[in-house]
């Protein structure tokens, strides 16, 4: 047992830093540091930057571009880049559908699409929840119909984040109505331009438009656009939501957002007096830190016991999904503290959050309650905190 | 003792509940919103001829003579309607201010406006690092013949873009944190030298930055440097109302929760079945109900006597307000999960004016010291 | 509505003010101030002064010894004898079983009973838990049959508090094994010197000997120590069980014990500073005094709205048993913190918990990690909080 | 970076692990409760044999050169077994102190007295208003000659009733909370004016109050007037220590209320089937992991060269330890309902043992503050 990083480990921290910190566009880091939304353009931008240094896609396979990093090397590419404030690449991309082409689907499939996904020349958006079918959403009701050599999509999707930018869809849809809940799913492309697909966006209490609903009407996609075999769809759902299990806890953002606190903090005044001064204020802000150094090295526990387990999720990265989304509320409810009155100003905007561009009172105040608000999503996406504690309760503690 | 309502009381309750029954369901409320300054003239008009916005002054000031009991059934149907008139800065503060500080001349004249619907007022007190100290005041007010001159800048001033009148708090003697020096100057939005720069906030309302350039004053109310003791009085009352406010915003979401477990499907059944969600709703219930005792206890602490008792109860008050608004603010978003994130659904409506309170007169850390240094509660 | 209290309210407080801190005995209610434990002499000693004034029963029948008084006249009677340091009457006497032969029993049994159980003459114990039967005590399993004209039980009970003081026992007993859960259990007294009641006494973790485990084998009582009829027993045990609702989140008795805290604050200190001064304990101390005060809103609120329920228990009762609990176990909490390392030193006792004779530490030391060990239990008996909730959530929410 | 343990260590750990399992089951401890001073010299002997009372000292002298992790995962057993030897006191403290501050000469004599288990020490530190602060001593040692002289009060000693040999902090020079001029006294507890009261403490150990009447230490270790260091040192390494045994407690206590709630049954099934239990317990087990995690955070924090990050990554973890510990404690005697309220049972006496941890060497708010003094964790 050894907490002490080895030369070459700490090597490669040092050339994580040194890129994301010099090498990357500057004014896309500030954006994000500073909590503001990023252009799709900007997303872009990012994630190319990330490719050409062959570090947009670690964990696809190496043929199709992956690495062979360690735990250890894959923990300090992610804590790196999120405490510079480099946007992690595209998720929908390279966490989520990329890994199940590259896993699952026709050779074909794979070099039409993975390139261009890597190199985030194909957007790709999900198309997994419904309205009725959130936590639960085995009970999806949007099917695909095979008609000669098509399928034929009809329903409805809903919580799409980005849809607006996006080029392709990946669809998790009923292809047998007489299966069982999850056995009768398939998982298939789709051309965002295929005629009788429609997007709405949803404006979110933060008043941004990050989120869509998707309607398919009669929306005809050739057979080959379904991954893998008909009616396992699920299984490649579940592959998809296990990965990026480690970076779920965010806990470099949110180790960068709390050093911009404390940054903050020791500005701004109440009275003659600095926010950072207030015993209050310290005693919160230490809880939270003290809270995410025990997350940190929960992480890596965890990081280091995945090399055992064959690629199967560890159950005890729930723990990291419930512990990280609540520390990183906790954070945006310190920027509000930090913020006082100026937390009230709204402004709108198309691409987020309501962005105080007219900037009233400090010039970092106007994300503060758009983030917080925000932010209550983290425990209720990617399997909301209560289904985590039902995901430990079976898998861990045998209930 | 006794915690059943007066007929009077029951009736105007009764009309104020259905006021916003019919008159403020969501969408109606999503229309006025885009109207200027985000509320409706013409909802005003019925509220004046409700008699909801002279309730608290005196009958011979056309007012009904109501007490803190009535401002706290208004306050929480307004709550519960998320009603965006600016009854808060108009009636509680403006009309609150010239009750407490003003000459008998000038509530004579100056309440009956407000009661008729005619006037609407802001209270310019907030500056750019002041918080929550009423003391704290470098906006300065200099006498020029029997004039007053104001210059400074005040800080989101509530519905200070559609105010008529702005009563604003500025120093004519003293230094930056000194209790005395400080009077209690009326405005007019549109004098020369006030530059008005509104917006929406992000609870629905409006608010607004001001800065006087060697703006005159109409009027000082009372002593114009002992303004503050009737300040600290009406912020108080303010902070009272505001209590009353977050029980009706912790009674909706609390409501909408349960309500809506009961009809959700998730893994084939109503999620009100599942029990961990049966037990966080409890927990919202008690959290609910603590808050509603300590709202009505901040009522009747709005009408003690002694400045540092009612200053202590009502902060007490403040505290438990903002611990179980953030708890079931928050739970009601996860409890709902999904929608509740969405601008179309009530409930995250709620939740964002709940977190707006929270901070509104102080925030939880603030009223907090306050409690814990005046002594004990019992 | 007018929460100021009319002057005749006012003077019944003075009244009761007046009694428990100027004419009851002073050594008593020092003891319970101080938190130490009362011998059995004491106990009966404070109840019989209570009764000679006729306030040991306020709450019975008027003809066997009640007060008509107004719900605010029972808050006050409470409030400002927990306040004082008086101990209540004792609650298996008055609030038990003397309200169920009150109402249930025949005349004889009324008779024979309740002069002598106001006055202590007869000491009452509890005999309703069992290993098996718990939060689910409709569960039972000790049985009294039918021989003659007797009864004869066997089974176990336990969780009986104080039984060795007892000279009586109400047991609840299956007497129709083929009845549903609830409708064949039947309520019984029995003299505990009844041959075949054996008592074990069990230790708590404070340290004390409060509660004992009762087995009978072969207990043989006449027919007419059964109260009312046969198999109606556990309609009587919910009318027991609701008794006692307002008195049950112990306002006064925290007040009294928030005062004490705030004085020993005031004397204790750190290095030169006095406990008091910590800014981190006095925050505690607030929010644990403004949740009280909430509680004790409530608590008149609840109080006010009984009048209107012709007896029926209001579930909102409920909501004074979770908040009433865990303000009472924080209270524990920060007596801990005033004493610091003297929270240590342990010294069993016979009739109470780990009083400290030696006197280590400053003197009210001995009593503060007991008092926390021993009040865990005010979450789990008289109905578990997560019972509360479930009340809550079928009576209130309508689940 | 790497978690898994080496060779040695899994062979320490297991061994270990098989002689709590073997010897301290819940009735044998209870037998020891009862030995004087609480803890059994048999038991300590097998210690020695099995190298652990020389666990952390050079081989030189007679220990094993273990280092924090080894002490790891001894703490970690002795918190799984509630174990009572005063394996803390003497080893840690006793022997750290020596390691730390004892000339060579003396190292080379004590050390292996500790290891082969012929003495047994305490640190007597605590004064009666010093609560956590090591540099607030009144006791004196003033020089006689060669001979040092002890005058003073110590309280709440831990395993003072029986140890051979105290260690006292004792004041050479400088005023009450003076860093400088403080020395660290070796004293025979069967000295002449030295008055040992010992009594069982809450969780089943001993403690003692100790009064020095012109005691004569028999020697000093180091600079008899710059002992702080070394202390604080081996404070740090003593906190480091109890977080490992608190892990060994809250680890008892999930894992039996777990066992627990699979058998107990209520309403007809078993209490484990109760969604509400299942979170709650899952919330138990969130709060070990994390305790687990800075656990270990402070195993390697106790060898950090710099002092003040020593320090604060160690206040770090106990403040998590402690918060964790409150929980988990607290928890596991409201699900387990009333058996875990008694003394027959054991998941009542690791809450006990784990609340006395909680306040030993500093409670959440002290460490806390320390934490938030020091600046930020990253």
């Amino acid at each position: 047992m050894d907490l002490s990083f080895t030369p070459e480990e700490l090597a490669f921290r040092d050339e994580c830093r040194k890129f994301f910190r010099e090498e990357f566009p500057e004014a896309i880091r500030r954006k994000v540091l500073d909590g503001q939304h990023l252009s799709k353009d900007e997303i872009v931008t990012a994630h190319r930057v990330l490719n050409a240094k062959g570090w947009a896609t670690p964990h696809w396979p190496v043929e199709w571009g992956g690495k062979t990093w360690s735990a250890v090397q894959y923990y300090f590419y992610q804590d790196e880049m999120q405490q510079a404030g480099v946007p992690s690449p595209l998720a929908f991309n390279t966490s989520m559908v990329g890994p199940v082409i590259a896993q699952f689907a026709s050779e074909d499939i794979k070099k039409r699409f993975l390139p261009a996904t890597a190199n985030l020349d194909i957007w790709w958006c999900q198309g997994f929840s419904e309205p009725g079918a959130g936590s639960d959403l085995a009970s999806l009701r949007t099917k695909a119909e095979k008609r000669g050599n098509t399928w034929v999509i009809n329903g409805q999707k809903t919580w799409t984040t980005l849809a607006q930018h996006a080029d392709w869809i990946f669809v998790l849809c009923r292809t047998d109505a007489t299966a069982k809940k999850q056995e009768g799913i398939s998982f298939i492309l789709a051309d965002m331009k295929t005629p009788g697909i429609t997007r709405r966006p949803i404006q979110t209490i933060d008043g941004g438009h990050e989120v869509n609903e998707i309607f398919f009407d009669e929306v005809v996609v050739p057979e080959e656009n379904l991954v893998g075999e008909v009616n396992k769809g699920w299984d490649y759902a579940k592959f998809l939501l296990g990965n990026e299990r480690t970076g779920i806890a965010r806990v470099g953002f949110s180790k960068a957002r709390l050093k911009k606190i404390r940054e903050l903090a020791a500005l701004e005044r109440v009275g003659e007096q600095r926010v950072i001064d207030d015993p209050k204020f310290i005693e919160k802000l230490t809880s939270t830190e003290i809270r995410l150094k025990a997350l940190e090295m929960t992480q890596l526990r965890v990081v280091a016991n995945d090399r055992g387990r064959g690629g199967r999720p560890d159950p005890a990265s729930s723990i990291l999904k419930l512990e990280g989304s609540v520390i990183q509320q906790l954070t945006t409810e310190l920027l509000m503290d930090v913020v006082g009155p100026y937390v009230m100003p709204f402004a709108e905007s198309d691409e987020g959050s309501g962005r105080n561009e007219m900037g009233w009172g400090p010039e970092y105040a106007a994300q503060s309650a758009p983030a917080y608000f925000n932010n209550r999503k983290v425990s209720i996406y990617g399997g909301s905190n209560e289904i985590q504690r039902n995901i430990i309760a079976k898998a861990i503690l045998g209930f | 003792m006794d915690f059943d309502l007066s007929d009077d009381q029951r009736l105007l309750k009764d009309s104020v509940d259905r006021l916003i029954a019919d008159r403020y369901a969501f969408d109606s409320r999503k229309k006025i919103m885009a109207e200027p300054g985000g509320w409706s003239r013409d909802m005003w008009a019925q509220f004046a001829e409700l008699g909801l916005l002279g309730l608290p002054f005196p009958e011979a000031q056309g007012g009904f003579g109501g007490g803190p009991v009535e401002t706290m059934l208004v306050m929480e149907a307004i709550g519960r309607g998320l009603v965006l008139e600016p009854f808060l800065p108009t009636v509680i503060l403006g009309g609150g201010l010239i009750q407490a500080a003003g000459s008998p001349e000038q509530q004579k004249t100056l309440l009956p406006q407000i009661a008729q619907g005619k006037k609407t007022y802001a209270f310019a007190q907030v500056e750019r690092s002041s918080r929550y100290n009423l003391a704290d005041v470098q906006t300065t007010a200099k006498q020029d013949g029997s004039a007053w001159i104001i210059n400074g800048e005040k800080s989101v001033v509530m519905a200070g873009d559609t105010a008529d009148t702005l009563i604003v708090t500025a120093r004519t003697a003293g230094g930056r944190f000194d209790r005395g020096g400080i009077g209690l100057f009326l405005v007019n939005a549109k004098a020369q030298g006030v530059t008005i720069q509104g917006y929406p906030t992000q609870d629905g309302t409006h608010a607004a930055e001001i800065r006087f350039d060697n703006a005159r004053a109409e009027a000082v109310l009372g002593d114009p440097a002992g303004g503050l003791a009737a300040a600290e009085l009406v912020m108080d009352q303010a902070m009272a109302a505001i209590c009353a406010e977050a029980v009706g915003l912790m009674h909706e979401m609390h409501v909408s929760t349960v309500d809506y477990m009961k009809t959700r499907k998730q893994f084939g059944r109503a999620i009100s079945e599942f029990q961990v969600l049966q037990h966080r709703s409890v927990d919202m219930f008690v959290a609910l109900e603590q808050a509603r005792s300590m709202s009505i206890f901040a009522t009747f602490a709005a009408s003690e006597t002694d400045p540092a008792t009612r200053s202590r109860n009502i902060s007490a008050a403040k505290v438990q307000i903002n611990n179980s608004g953030k708890h079931i603010g928050q739970e009601c978003v996860q409890l709902h999960g999904g929608i509740a994130m969405t601008m179309e659904y009530k409930a995250g409506h709620y939740f964002k004016r709940m977190t707006m309170l929270e901070q509104l007169f102080g925030d939880t850390n603030t009223h907090q010291a306050k409690v814990a240094k005046a002594g004990s509660l019992f």
